[in-house]
């Protein structure tokens, strides 16, 4: 089966993370993921895109949907380096994209979040 | 709008009674510092939060947070956090900052 | 001033345009539009979108905000040719975008949909 | 759901009230048009949609009422529309179906 693929592309301005936010809860419930599960991929979304704000004009996001999983990529979210006080949030926010994620990889790309769709498929199923 | 404001001074109970109505995000968070800065200055006291009607918050809220404890904390004071919705609540345990606001079930 | 460009592509099958139809209603809102407006634009954004389903694997969106217009482009979609009766539809869903959007110009590319923004600026501007 | 349809029989007025609820678009609207066409096989009768619950609708949607209404009409049946939202009410005038089927204030 070919997997499903959604691309979206904002303007690197806090006022628009929330667009994204919203794009990724309404593709989420799509997936009939529980509404936890939405909230967790909100948040680690949000998390992925203010991380990368600073660091470019744009901020790229792809959704792809397979089987049985849903991988999220961000690009320009970096792991950060010096610890200076401001770094606090930053390490905030990787520590919650790895704890409600299934799976966080970063690279010189960017992030990939992955949230295994096993229970989620199931609950589609018994719905039909 | 994304994000509304109430604060309040409790005159019986001596604290600053915030109510965050919508989502902190790094749009938002901004002026939900500036509101609570200004409440202590005007007066350094304790701050409840009242999450009830808080619909999402993330590592730039738990962020202003700590910089608003800073501001108080020199006074012995502290902020406690109730009513919170358990997908907001789980930021603070994986954060550890349950430890550091009194965080009320 | 720079525009403010959003792109969305999503897979071409009729369970998604439901998320570009959302993704544009939350943008719309971002620019101070009114409630009637932001429903014009997400019913002309999905004729657009329902108009390329069978054209395309993956329909392509643009949102570019300039100061005073919102301009929609939606890849590979088509004005009808032959007249059979399938195509009352998509009659339809022309005469839709025609009457609702402040100018609709179809290319070999697919369709630019302009929204004047100048109303809805105004009421932002007031709310501040 | 996207949409959920409520079909039932007035005996008293002797037509199918159609209640659909939600977004009537090119995912939703074969499921509409199933549903009608299994009431008005089991009996031909008037049709009254109720469009107080309905949140959207599009093209696909008025081509599925225009599906509908042909299979009635030879028994002179019509389809009659109420409770419409001012958005969707717009698109029965701007595509003159406001001529094509009865639709009520
Ligand atoms: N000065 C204070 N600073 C911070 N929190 C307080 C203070 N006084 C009371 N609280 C907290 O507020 C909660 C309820 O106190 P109070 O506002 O008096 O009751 P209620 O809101 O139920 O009428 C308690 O759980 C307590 O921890
Ligand atoms: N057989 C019918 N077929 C279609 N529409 C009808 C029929 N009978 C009544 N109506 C329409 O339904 C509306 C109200 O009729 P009715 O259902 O009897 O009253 P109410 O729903 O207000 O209790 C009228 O405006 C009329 O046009």
């Amino acid at each position: 089966m070919k997997s499903d693929v959604f691309k979206l592309t904002i303007p690197s301005k806090p006022d628009y993370i929330s667009v994204a936010r919203l794009t990724s809860s309404c593709i989420s419930s799509k997936l009939g993921l529980s509404i936890d599960e939405i909230e967790d991929i909100k948040v680690c979304l949000s998390e992925a895109c203010t991380n990368a704000l600073e660091r470019t004009d744009e901020i790229n996001i792809t959704f792809e949907v397979t089987k049985d999983q849903l991988i999220i990529t961000v690009d320009d979210v970096l792991l950060p380096e010096n610890d200076d006080e401001k770094m606090e949030e930053i390490h905030f926010g990787i520590l919650i994209m790895k704890s409600l994620m299934d799976e966080v990889n970063f690279s010189e790309k960017g992030v990939e979040m992955i949230k295994y769709l096993e229970d989620g498929l199931h609950e589609k199923e018994k719905e039909l | 709008m994304a994000l509304d404001i109430k604060i309040n001074f409790d005159e019986d109970n001596n604290y600053w009674l915030v109510k965050p109505i919508g989502e902190v995000d790094i749009y938002t968070s901004p002026e939900l510092k500036d509101k609570i800065s200004q409440a202590v200055g005007d007066k350094k006291a304790d701050i409840v939060i009242d999450g009830k009607e808080l619909e999402y918050l993330d590592s730039t809220g738990l962020g202003t947070l700590i910089g608003i404890l800073k501001m108080i904390k020199d006074n012995n004071h502290k902020i406690y956090i109730r009513n919170l919705r358990a997908n907001i609540r789980k930021l603070f345990d994986i954060t550890e900052l349950d430890k550091v606001f009194v965080i009320e079930e």
